[in-house]
C-alpha cells in the first residue's frame, strides 16, 4: 500500500528540487522553468490528497494552479524577452542594479 | 523697632549706593555710606544701653519665617544678648571709624559708589552674622561677609591677581562653609532645632538627659563646625587666603579681615560654647589648632617685607590667641582679645594705609623707612598701636593676651605644649612688629626720589579715626584687669560675659580649673614669661632694624640661610596645596571631561549609533543584489522558522 | 467665574498652542510678535488666577478636569494642579514671555516660525505638568520634542544637527521604554481590578510584584533620567546647549528639563514606592556622581554656555538625591530635601536660565562664547556685571539667593538619610562656586586688553526688561521663600510621608464630560 | 462534500458588485485602448474613475449585517471584508487621481494599463473577502501578477525591469511556497475551506505536516507582507517601480495581506496558536530589527520607505502575535487602526515624492529633497508630519497606532516583541528625522533638473487631508475609530474555531 506520506515526500523532493533551481541557476528560463517545477509539485500534493481523501476540492485547485501558472509564465517570459531584446542577457547576474 | 533699623540703614546703603545711585560722585557715595554706618551705630548704641538698662538678659526678636519644611524651620530670629550686643558696638562704631577713613582712602578713585556699597552689605551680613538666633541665619551672614570679602578684595579688578585672591578667599571660606553645613545637619539631625536659644535650654536644662548618641553627636558637630571657624578665622590649613586677601583696599584689610569677619569663628564658638564644652576632644583640637596657627604665622611674618602681608600673618596668629582661648574653655578671654584685636588690629591696618597712601601705593617696606619726620600722628598711633599688639604692659594687648596664655597654662598638663606655642608667637610677635615699626619709621628713608618729595601726613578724614582707634587701643584692656593687678575693677568683661558662658553642669567637673584659684606667684611667673618674651625680642628688633637692614640683619639672614628660604615662602603652603589638591582636581576635571565624558560615554552613544549604521550598512550589502540571494535569505528564514517551531 | 475655574488648566495650556497657530497666520513679523506676546501674556495671567485661587491647604488635587478621550481604553484627558506642578506651571508661563522679548529684535524669515513653536512647545510643557492621565501625558511628553527640535536644528549653531537628533534620539528611547513600562502597568492595574485605566490617580496603588515593579521603575526612572539629565546620561545635554540658541538654551534648562524630576517625583516614585527604596541608593549615588562630575567637567570648560549647560547636570543631580532622600528605613521621604527638590527645580529654572540670557548678551555682541575672548567686560558693562553676579551667586547658592534654600533643603534631607551622601553632595556646593566664579572672573574680571571688547555695549533697555524680573525673583525666592513653600507644602508632606501607598484626593470628583460622546462600556475584551 | 450548486441570488449580485464593476471596467478599458480614437487619456481617465467610484459605492452600499459567505465560501461579504475593499478602493482611486498630476499622466491613463491596474484591484477585493484557499490564491496571484507586469511595463527602464523581474520571479517563488503550505495543510485537514480547516487542525497538532504547512503559508504570506527574511523584493520594487504604485503596493497590498493574515491566524488558527506563534513572532522581531536597520543607510527615499515598510509590518505582526491568546478583537482592531494609520501615513509621503518627482528623477534622493523646506514649504511640512507619524511621535496617528499595538501586546505578555519594537522604534527615529533636517535644516542643492512641480489643487488636497486625518486620527478621533475597527474585528474573532471563551483575559 502506498500510503499519502510517499506523495508527499516525492512531492517535497519535486519541490526542493525546483527550490534548488531557483536558487542556483543562473539563466532566467531556468529559473522560471523551476518554478513551474515547484508549482507541479504543489499539484502532485492537491491530486494525491484530493484521490486520498475523496474529495474534488484539491483537483479544482489543481486547476486553477495550471491556469495561473500560465499567467504568470506568460508574464514572466514576456519580461524575460524584453529584457533579452534590449541588453541581450537572460543572466541572472545581469540583474544587480538594484541593492543596497 | 530701633534693633531693625540696625540692620535696615547698612542695607539702604548698599542698595542705594549699588543700585540708585551709580553715576554719583566719590564724595555722595563717601557720605550716604559712612552716614549709614554712623547711623546704624547710633541706633545700635541705643540699642545696647537699653538692653543693658532692662538688665541685660538675652532676648529673642521674633522676625518672619524664612524656611519652612517637613520639621525643619528656620525663622528670621535675631538674639540679643550681652555678647551680640557687645559685638554689634564693635561692628558698627570700628565700621564707622573705617567708613570715614575710607573716604580719604578712596579719594583717588573715580566712582567710589561699588566700594561702599559693598562696604554697607558687609556690615549688614556681618550684622546678621552676630544677631541671627539660629544656625541658618547665622549662616546668611556667614556666607554674605564671604561674598563681600570676595568682591572687596577684588575691588580692583583689572588686576587679574586681585580677581584671583577674591576667588581664593571665597573658595577656602566655602570649604570650611561646608563644615559649617555639615555642623547644622548633624544639629538639626540629633536636636531637631537649629536655635541657639532653644539648644541653650535643652542643653543646659536637660542637659542630663542626652543620651549617648547624641553626646557622641556634639563632639561631631563641634568638630564640623570648627572647620567652618577654620575657614572664616583664617586657621591652620585654611588661613591661605587671608594673606592674599591683602589685595584689596586697607579699609577692606582693616574692616573686614582684621577687625570683624575673621572673628565670626571665634564668635561662633563663643555663642555655642555650651556645646563646644561638651565636647573636650574637638576643645583639644581647637586649643591645638589655635596654638600652632599662632606661631606658624608668626614666623612667617618675622621676614615679609610688604607692610601689609605682616599685618595679615599677623592677623593670622592673633587670631590663632582668640581659637587657643576658645579651645582652652577661656571663651571670655578669647572675646576680649577679639575686643582689643579690633581695636588695636584695625588701627594698625589704617595705619599701614596711610603710610601706603602717603607712598603712593607702595607697601614693600624696604622702600619705606624715616617716615616718622614725615608722618608724625601716624608714627604716634602706630606706635601705640605696636605697643598694645606686642602686649606692653598696661595697653590693651597686654591684658588680653596674657588672659589667654594664663588659661592655657592653668588648663592642665595637657595644654602646656600650646602654652608654649602661644608664648614662642609672643616673642616673635614682638619682633616682627618692632621690626615693621623700625623700617618703616625709623631709619633712613628708602624711597625713591620721587616718591620722598610728596610724602607728607595724610587729612584729617584719615588721621582721624587712627586718634580715635589709638585711644581704644590703649584703654580697652582695663576692662579685663587680672586680680593680681591693683586697679578698682578686676575681671570687668568677664563678669560681663558670664550669662553667656555657660558651662553643662554634665562636664562642670572637666572645667573645673576655669574657676580655681591659683597662687599669685604662678600668674606672676607666667605674666613674667611673657613680658621678659616680648621686651627681649623688641631689643634684639631694635638693634637689628634700628637703620634699615643693618649687618645683623643680612648676617643673620645669610647664616639662616634656608630657614629664611622656607619663611619667607611661607613653608611652601600654597606650593603644596597648589601640587596636591588643586592640580590633582585640575587633571582629574580634565581627564573627566576630555576622556570619561567625550570618549566613553559619548563613544558608547555614539558607538551604538554607529554600529547601527554599520550593521545596516553590511545587512544591505551582503543580502541584496542577488536574485539568488534574495531566495537563499527566503529558504534560511523557513528553516528557521521550522526549527523554532520544532526545537 | 465658575467656567474659568473649571477649565483654567486647558486655557492655560491651549491658549500657547492656539497663540501658535494665530502666529503662523499673521501676516507680519510685527504683528506675529504681538501675538505671541499676547497669548504668552494671556498664558501667565491664567496661571497667576491658578496660584491666587490654589488653596494652600490641602494636598488634593485642584482644578481638575476630566473628558474621555478614548474611553474603551480608559485613557482620559485629566488635568490637575497640586503643590508639586504648581511652581513649575508658573515657571514656565513666567519664563515665556521673558524668552520671547529676549527674541524680539531678531527679525529673519524663519522668526515668524520660531514663534510659532515655541508657543507650541510652551504647550507641550504645560500639558504634560498637569496632565494626570499616563497616556495623555505621554502625547504632551513627546510632542513636545518636535518643537524643541526644530528650534535647535533650524537656530542652532553650526554643530546642531547632530546636537539636536541627539537630543531628540535619546529622549525617545527612553520615553518609549517608559510607554512600555505604562502599558504593563495598565495591564497590571487591570488584573487587579477589572478596570483598564490609564488614570494616574487610580494607578497609584497598583501593587505589582517586586521584580516587575523593579523593571517597570528602571523604566520610568530611564525616561526621565535622560531628560534630567543624570549621569551617564547626560551627554546629550552640553551638546544641545551649545548649539542651541539662547531662547532654547533658557526653556530647555529652565523648564525642560525640570520634567524629568518632575516625572520621576510625580511618576516613578509614587508609583513604585518599593522599587523607589531599593533603587535610592542607585539614584542617590549617581545624583552625587553626577554634581560631582558635572561640577568638574563644568570648570574644564572654555565656552561659556557649556559651562553652563554642564553645571546644569551638577545642579539637577541635587534635585534628583532630594527627590529620592528615604528616610526611617524606606518608610517615607525625606519632606525638607522633597521640599528642597521642588523649590530647586524653580531656583534653578530662574538662575540658570539667567545664566544663559546672559551668555546670549555677549554672544550676540561678539558672536564668540569663548571665555578666552573675554575678560574685564566689568569696565565696559557694568550693570552686565551686576546681572552676572547675581545669577552666578543664586547658581552657588549663596544665602540669600533662591538657590541656597533649594540646595540647603536637599542637602539637609539627604544627610538625615544618608549622612555619606548628603556630606558627598555637600562637596558640590564648593565645586559649583569653583566654576562659575571662574567663569565671573574669566569673562568680567582681568585687564580689558581685546579691543573688541572695550567699546561693548552696555545692557539695552529690552535686556534689562527680561533679567530684573529674574534677579529680583532669584533674590525673593531666596529671602521669601514661604511664599512659595506654602502652597506646596500639604502635597510635599503627603508624597513624603505617605509615598509606600500615595494618593491623591481630586477636590472636585472628577466627572466624566463625554467629549466624544461615546459611552463609557470597555468594548473588545 | 458540496456539489450543489449554490444558487446565484441577487442578493450574491449586489455584494460582488464592486469585484464585478472593476471587472466590467477592465475591460472597458481594454476594449478602449485598441481604439485609437477612444483611447485618449480622458476617456481612460473616465473609465477608471468611473468603475473605482462605483465599486467603491457599492461596497460601501453593500451592508451586510451578518457575515455572509457565498459559494461556499468562496466570497465573504461581512464587515471585515466590507473595511478592506473600502480602505483598497479608497486608496486606488486617489492613487489613480494622483497619477493625473505626474510626469506618468500618458503612460498611465493608457487602455491596457488601466486594465492591468483594475485588474489588480480586482484581485485585491477578492482576497479581502475570500475564505475559501482557491479564491483567495486566485485573488492574490490576480493582484500580484498585474503588479509585476505594470512595475516593469508602466515605465521601463533598466532597473523598473530588473525591479520587475526580481519581484516577479520572487513573487512567483512565494507563491509556490504558499501553495505547497496550502497544500499540505489540504492534504491534513482535507478542506480548503478555512473555517473546516481551523476546526481540523486541533486534531492534527501532534501532525508534522500541519506544522509544515502552516509554516509554508507563513512564509508566503510574509512575503507579501513583506517581513523579513522574506522581504527582499521590498527594496527593489518599491525603488524600481513607479512612486504611484509604490504607493500602492505600500498600502493596499498591505491592507489585502494583514486582513488575510487576519482571518488566517487571528481568526482561524487562534485556538491552535503553538503551531504558527513561535514562527510569526520570529519574522516579526527580525522584520523590526532588519526593516529599521538596514533603513538607516539607505539614500534613495523610495528605498528607505521601503525598509521603513517592513519594520512596520514588523509592528502589525506583533498585533497578529497578540491576538492568538484568549484576547477577543482587540489586537486585530489595533492592527487594523495602525494599518489604517499606516495607510494614511504612506500616502501621504508617497503622494508627496510623486507630486516632486519629474521625467529625469523619479527615485529622489535623500540629497535631493535638500532644502525642501525653502523652496516647497507646504510639501516639505507634509512629508515632515509624515516622517513623525512613522516614527510615531505624538500627536500623530503613528503613536496612538503604536499605543494599541503595543497594548494589545502587552496584555498578552509579548513583552519580549515590544522591547524589540522599541528599540526598532528607537533607531527608526534617526533615519525619518534624516529626512527632516534634509528638508528644513540644509540648503537647496542644484539638481540637473530642478524639483519644480506645478501646483496642483489635487495633490494639495490630498496631502491636506492626509495630514489632517492623520493628526485627527492622533487626537480627537482614536476612540470612535477605533470602535468601528472593534465592531469591524468582532467578526474574525467570531469566526469559527477562533476561541470560543473570548470574553477577558484572565490569569
Amino acid at each position: 500500500m502506498v500510503s499519502i506520506d510517499h506523495y508527499l515526500v516525492l512531492a517535497t523532493f519535486m519541490f526542493l528540487c525546483g527550490t534548488l533551481g531557483v536558487l542556483f541557476r543562473r539563466n532566467l528560463l531556468m529559473v522560471l522553468m523551476s518554478i513551474e517545477l515547484m508549482l507541479n509539485a504543489v499539484n502532485l500534493v492537491f491530486v494525491s490528497g484530493s484521490r486520498l481523501l475523496g474529495n474534488l476540492d484539491g483537483q479544482v485547485m489543481v486547476f486553477f494552479i495550471i491556469t495561473v501558472a500560465a499567467c504568470e509564465a506568460g508574464v514572466g517570459l514576456a519580461m524575460v524577452i524584453a529584457l533579452f531584446r534590449r541588453y541581450g542577457t537572460v543572466d541572472t547576474n545581469f540583474l544587480r542594479v538594484l541593492r543596497g | 523697632m530701633l534693633f531693625w533699623l540696625i540692620l535696615f540703614f547698612p542695607l539702604l546703603g548698599a542698595f542705594l549706593n549699588g543700585l540708585v545711585l551709580r553715576k554719583a560722585s566719590p564724595t555722595v557715595s563717601h557720605v550716604l555710606g559712612a552716614a549709614a554706618l554712623v547711623a546704624a551705630f547710633i541706633y545700635a548704641l541705643i540699642t545696647y544701653l537699653q538692653f543693658m538698662g532692662a538688665g541685660g538678659q538675652a532676648q529673642v526678636i521674633t522676625g518672619i519665617d524664612w524656611i519652612d519644611a517637613g520639621t525643619f524651620k528656620a525663622p528670621f530670629n535675631f538674639i540679643l544678648d550681652r555678647l551680640s550686643g557687645m559685638m554689634l558696638l564693635i561692628i558698627t562704631g570700628i565700621g564707622s571709624l573705617i567708613h570715614i577713613y575710607a573716604g580719604g582712602y578712596m579719594h583717588e578713585e573715580k566712582a567710589t559708589y561699588r566700594f561702599f556699597s559693598y562696604l554697607n552689605l558687609f556690615v549688614f551680613m556681618m550684622l546678621l552674622l552676630v544677631l541671627g538666633d539660629n544656625l541658618l541665619v547665622m549662616f546668611i551672614g556667614w556666607e554674605g561677609v564671604g561674598l563681600c570679602s570676595y568682591l572687596l578684595i577684588g575691588y580692583w579688578y583689572e588686576d587679574d591677581k586681585n580677581a584671583a585672591a577674591g576667588m581664593k578667599a571665597f573658595l577656602v571660606n566655602r570649604i570650611g562653609d561646608i563644615g559649617f553645613l555639615l555642623g547644622i545637619f548633624l544639629t538639626f539631625k540629633y536636636f531637631h532645632t537649629i536655635s541657639f536659644s532653644q539648644l541653650k535650654d535643652m542643653i543646659l536644662t536637660a542637659g542630663a538627659n542626652l543620651n549617648g548618641e547624641q553626646l557622641q553627636a556634639i563632639g561631631w558637630i563641634t568638630l564640623a563646625l570648627f572647620v567652618g571657624a577654620c575657614g572664616k578665622s583664617a586657621q591652620m590649613p585654611l588661613y591661605v587666603w587671608l594673606p592674599d586677601a591683602m589685595a584689596g583696599p586697607t579699609p577692606v584689610s582693616a574692616l573686614i579681615h582684621a577687625a570683624t569677619m575673621v572673628t565670626a569663628g571665634i564668635y561662633m564658638m563663643t555663642r555655642l560654647n555650651f556645646l563646644f564644652y561638651l565636647a573636650p576632644d574637638t576643645q583639644m583640637v581647637v586649643a591645638s589648632v589655635g596654638a600652632i596657627t599662632a606661631l606658624f604665622a608668626a614666623t612667617i611674618a618675622l621676614v615679609q617685607y610688604d607692610i601689609k602681608k605682616v599685618l595679615a600673618y599677623s592677623t593670622v596668629s592673633q587670631l590663632g590667641y582668640m581659637v587657643l582661648g576658645c579651645g582652652v574653655g577661656a571663651y571670655s578671654a578669647g572675646v576680649f582679645h577679639l575686643f582689643t584685636h579690633a581695636c588695636f588690629k584695625a588701627l594698625l591696618f589704617l595705619g599701614a594705609g596711610s603710610v601706603i597712601v602717603a607712598m603712593h601705593h607702595k607697601q614693600d617696606m624696604r622702600e619705606m623707612g624715616g617716615l616718622r619726620k614725615f608722618m608724625p600722628v601716624t608714627h604716634f598711633v602706630m606706635l601705640i598701636g605696636v605697643l598694645a599688639i606686642i602686649g606692653f604692659p598696661g595697653l590693651s594687648g597686654f591684658f588680653s593676651k596674657d588672659e589667654i596664655l594664663w588659661r592655657a597654662w592653668t588648663g592642665g598638663d595637657s595644654y602646656h605644649i600650646q602654652w608654649g606655642l602661644g608664648a614662642l608667637a609672643a616673642v616673635c610677635t614682638s619682633f616682627y612688629m618692632v621690626r615693621l615699626l623700625m623700617l618703616t619709621f625709623y631709619g633712613k628713608n628708602r624711597s625713591d626720589h620721587h616718591t620722598q618729595e610728596h610724602l607728607h601726613e595724610t587729612s584729617v578724614v584719615m588721621w582721624g579715626p587712627l586718634v580715635v582707634l589709638a585711644i581704644l587701643s590703649a584703654g580697652v584692656g582695663y576692662l579685663n584687669v587680672p586680680h593680681i593687678l591693683p586697679f578698682p575693677a578686676h575681671l570687668l568683661f568677664e563678669n560681663y560675659l558670664e550669662p553667656v558662658i555657660s558651662i553643662p553642669p554634665l562636664v562642670a567637673d572637666h572645667w573645673h580649673h576655669l574657676h580655681a584659684e591659683y597662687p599669685h606667684s604662678l600668674e606672676w611667673a607666667i605674666m613674667g614669661v611673657s613680658v621678659i618674651g616680648m621686651a627681649v625680642s623688641s631689643i634684639f628688633a631694635i638693634s637689628m632694624y634700628s637703620d634699615g637692614f643693618g649687618k645683623l640683619a643680612q648676617s643673620l639672614g645669610s647664616v639662616f640661610k634656608s630657614g629664611h628660604r622656607v619663611l619667607s615662602n611661607k613653608y611652601y603652603v600654597d606650593e603644596f596645596y597648589d601640587a596636591y589638591f588643586v592640580t590633582p582636581l585640575r587633571d582629574i576635571a580634565q581627564f573627566l571631561w576630555k576622556i570619561v565624558d567625550v570618549v566613553i560615554i559619548d563613544g558608547i552613544v555614539n558607538g551604538v549609533g554607529q554600529a547601527c549604521m554599520l550593521i545596516g550598512g553590511l545587512s544591505s550589502f551582503r543580502m541584496s543584489g542577488s536574485l539568488h540571494r534574495h531566495g537563499m535569505v527566503m529558504i534560511v528564514g523557513i528553516v528557521c522558522m521550522l526549527s523554532v517551531l520544532f526545537f | 467665574m465658575e467656567f474659568i475655574n473649571s477649565h483654567i488648566l486647558s486655557i492655560t495650556t491651549f491658549v500657547p498652542l492656539l497663540t501658535a497657530i494665530a502666529v503662523l497666520l499673521s501676516p507680519a513679523l510685527s504683528i506675529a510678535r504681538w501675538v505671541s506676546m499676547g497669548g504668552s501674556i494671556v498664558a501667565f495671567l491664567a496661571s497667576l488666577h491658578i496660584w491666587f485661587y490654589f488653596d494652600a491647604q490641602t494636598a488634593g488635587l485642584q482644578f481638575t478636569e476630566m473628558h474621555e478621550w478614548i474611553p474603551s481604553f480608559g485613557i482620559r484627558y485629566i488635568m490637575g494642579v497640586d503643590g508639586l506642578n504648581l511652581l513649575l506651571i508658573m515657571l514656565t508661563t513666567f519664563l515665556t514671555p521673558l524668552i520671547l522679548l529676549s527674541v524680539w529684535h531678531l527679525d529673519d524669515k524663519k522668526q515668524k516660525a520660531f514663534l510659532s513653536l515655541f508657543m507650541t512647545l510652551e504647550c507641550g510643557m504645560l500639558g504634560s505638568l498637569v496632565a494626570f492621565d499616563l497616556v495623555f501625558f505621554y502625547v504632551f511628553w513627546e510632542a513636545m520634542l518636535i518643537p524643541m527640535y526644530f528650534i535647535i536644528g533650524l537656530w542652532g549653531g553650526k554643530n546642531r544637527i547632530y546636537a539636536t537628533t541627539k537630543f531628540i534620539i535619546y529622549t525617545f528611547v527612553g520615553s518609549l521604554l517608559m510607554l512600555a513600562a505604562m502599558i504593563v502597568l495598565y495591564v497590571l492595574h487591570f488584573q487587579q481590578t477589572g478596570v483598564y485605566t490609564t488614570n494616574l490617580l487610580d494607578l497609584y496603588g497598583t501593587s505589582a510584584e517586586y521584580s516587575t515593579q523593579m523593571w517597570l521603575f528602571a523604566a520610568f526612572a530611564l525616561a526621565f533620567a535622560i531628560k534630567v539629565p543624570m549621569f551617564p546620561f547626560h551627554t546629550w545635554l552640553p551638546d544641545a546647549h551649545t548649539e542651541a540658541p539662547t531662547s532654547g538654551s533658557v526653556i530647555l534648562a529652565g523648564v525642560l528639563l525640570k520634567l524629568g524630576t518632575y516625572g520621576l517625583v510625580r511618576f516613578a516614585i509614587p508609583l513604585f514606592p518599593q522599587a523607589t527604596a531599593t533603587f535610592a541608593p542607585v539614584m542617590v549615588a549617581l545624583g552625587v556622581i553626577g554634581i560631582i562630575y558635572g561640577a568638574l567637567t563644568a570648570w574644564m570648560q572654555k565656552d561659556a554656555k557649556k559651562m553652563v549647560a554642564y553645571s546644569s547636570v551638577s545642579h539637577l543631580g541635587f534635585v534628583v538625591i532630594g527627590s529620592v532622600a528615604v528616610i526611617s528605613g524606606g518608610a517615607a521621604l525625606s519632606a525638607e530635601a522633597l521640599t528642597g527638590a521642588v523649590y530647586q527645580q524653580i531656583n534653578h529654572g530662574i538662575s540658570t536660565g539667567a545664566l544663559f540670557f546672559l551668555v546670549g548678551c555677549i554672544y550676540d555682541r561678539r558672536h564668540t562664547r569663548m571665555l578666552a575672548d573675554f575678560g574685564g567686560i566689568a569696565k565696559v558693562m557694568p550693570w552686565f556685571a551686576v546681572m552676572l553676579i547675581v545669577a552666578t551667586l543664586s547658581s552657588v547658592g549663596l544665602p540669600g539667593t533662591g538657590g541656597f534654600v533649594g540646595e540647603f533643603l536637599i542637602l539637609l534631607g539627604t544627610f538625615l538619610s544618608s549622612p555619606l551622601a548628603g556630606a558627598t553632595a555637600a562637596l558640590g556646593v564648593l565645586l559649583g562656586a569653583v566654576y562659575m566664579l571662574t567663569l565671573c572672573r574669566k569673562i568680567l574680571f582681568g585687564p580689558l586688553e581685546n579691543e573688541e571688547n572695550k567699546t561693548l555695549e552696555d545692557l539695552t533697555p529690552r535686556e534689562f526688561a527680561y533679567l530684573t524680573p529674574l534677579a529680583i525673583l532669584a533674590v525673593v525666592m531666596g529671602v521669601f521663600p514661604n511664599l512659595f513653600l506654602d502652597k506646596v507644602r500639604p502635597s510635599i508632606e503627603n508624597l513624603a510621608n505617605n509615598f509606600r501607598n500615595y494618593k491623591i484626593v481630586a477636590e472636585a470628583p472628577l466627572e466624566s464630560n463625554q467629549l466624544l460622546g461615546a459611552d463609557h462600556k470597555e468594548m473588545g475584551h | 462534500m458540496n456539489f450543489n450548486i449554490p444558487s446565484l441570488t441577487a442578493e450574491f449580485y449586489l455584494t460582488t458588485s464592486p469585484v464585478l464593476i472593476l471587472c466590467f471596467g477592465a475591460l472597458v478599458a481594454m476594449l478602449a485602448g485598441v481604439s485609437r480614437r477612444l483611447g485618449g487619456e480622458l476617456v481612460i481617465y473616465s473609465v477608471l474613475l468611473l468603475s473605482l467610484v462605483g465599486a467603491l459605492a457599492a461596497a460601501v452600499a453593500a451592508s451586510p449585517g451578518v457575515e455572509t459567505a457565498y459559494l461556499s465560501g468562496s466570497y465573504l461579504a461581512g464587515v471585515l471584508s466590507r473595511f478592506g475593499q473600502v480602505l483598497i478602493l479608497l486608496v486606488s482611486l486617489i492613487v489613480t487621481l494622483l497619477f493625473k498630476a505626474t510626469f506618468l499622466r500618458d503612460r498611465f491613463f493608457r487602455g491596457e494599463i488601466a486594465s492591468l491596474f483594475l485588474m489588480v484591484i480586482t484581485g485585491m477585493l477578492i482576497t479581502v473577502a475570500s475564505e475559501d484557499l482557491v479564491t483567495l490564491f486566485v485573488g492574490l496571484e490576480l493582484s500580484s501578477i498585474g503588479l509585476y507586469a505594470l512595475v516593469g511595463y508602466l515605465n521601463p527602464s533598466r532597473r523598473s525591469q530588473e525591479g520587475a523581474i526580481k519581484y516577479f520571479v520572487l513573487g512567483s517563488f512565494a507563491a509556490a511556497l504558499l501553495l505547497f503550505g496550502f497544500a499540505l495543510l489540504y492534504v491534513s485537514t482535507g478542506s480548503l475551506r478555512l473555517t473546516e480547516v481551523s476546526q481540523a487542525v486541533p486534531k492534527l497538532l501532534g501532525h508534522n505536516w500541519v506544522k509544515l504547512g502552516v509554516v509554508f503559508s507563513l512564509a508566503g504570506i510574509s512575503f507579501k507582507l513583506a517581513l523579513a527574511p522574506f522581504h527582499l523584493w521590498a527594496p527593489d520594487a518599491y525603488e524600481s517601480a513607479p512612486t504611484g504604485l509604490t504607493a500602492l503596493m505600500a498600502t493596499t497590498v498591505k491592507a489585502m495581506v494583514i486582513i488575510l493574515a487576519a482571518r488566517f491566524f487571528a481568526g482561524s488558527l487562534a485556538s491552535v496558536y503553538e503551531v504558527w506563534l513561535p514562527a510569526l513572532m520570529f519574522v516579526a522581531a527580525i522584520s523590526m530589527i532588519l526593516g529599521n536597520i538596514m533603513a538607516l543607510v539607505q539614500s534613495s527615499l523610495k528605498r528607505m520607505l521601503a525598509y521603513s515598510s517592513i519594520a512596520h509590518s514588523g509592528y502589525m505582526a506583533i498585533a497578529i502575535c497578540a491576538s492568538s491568546a484568549n484576547s477577543g478583537s482587540l489586537p486585530v482592531a489595533a492592527v487594523l487602526y495602525y494599518l489604517v494609520g499606516y495607510t494614511i501615513v504612506s500616502l501621504g509621503a508617497f503622494s508627496i515624492l510623486m507630486w516632486l518627482e519629474n521625467k529625469d528623477n523619479d527615485n529622489l534622493l535623500l540629497d535631493d529633497i535638500s532644502g525642501l523646506s525653502k523652496t516647497h514649504p507646504w510639501a516639505a511640512f507634509g512629508l515632515a508630519v509624515c516622517m513623525f507619524s512613522f516614527a510615531g511621535m505624538p500627536p500623530t496617528v503613528g503613536f496612538i497606532g503604536k499605543f494599541f499595538v503595543f497594548n494589545s501586546a502587552l496584555i498578552n505578555h509579548l513583552t519580549g516583541l515590544v522591547l524589540i519594537g522599541v528599540i526598532g522604534s528607537s533607531i527608526s527615529l534617526f533615519y525619518y528625522l534624516r529626512v527632516i533636517v534634509r528638508m528644513y535644516m540644509a540648503d537647496p542643492i542644484q539638481l540637473p533638473t530642478q524639483l519644480a512641480p506645478k501646483p496642483s489643487l489635487l495633490v494639495a488636497v490630498v496631502i491636506g487631508a492626509t495630514v489632517i486625518a492623520n493628526l485627527a486620527l492622533g487626537t480627537v478621533l482614536p476612540e470612535a475609530a477605533m470602535k468601528w475597527m472593534v465592531e469591524t474585528s468582532k467578526e474574525v474573532a467570531a469566526a469559527p474555531g477562533s476561541a470560543e471563551d473570548s470574553q477577558s483575559v484572565s490569569h
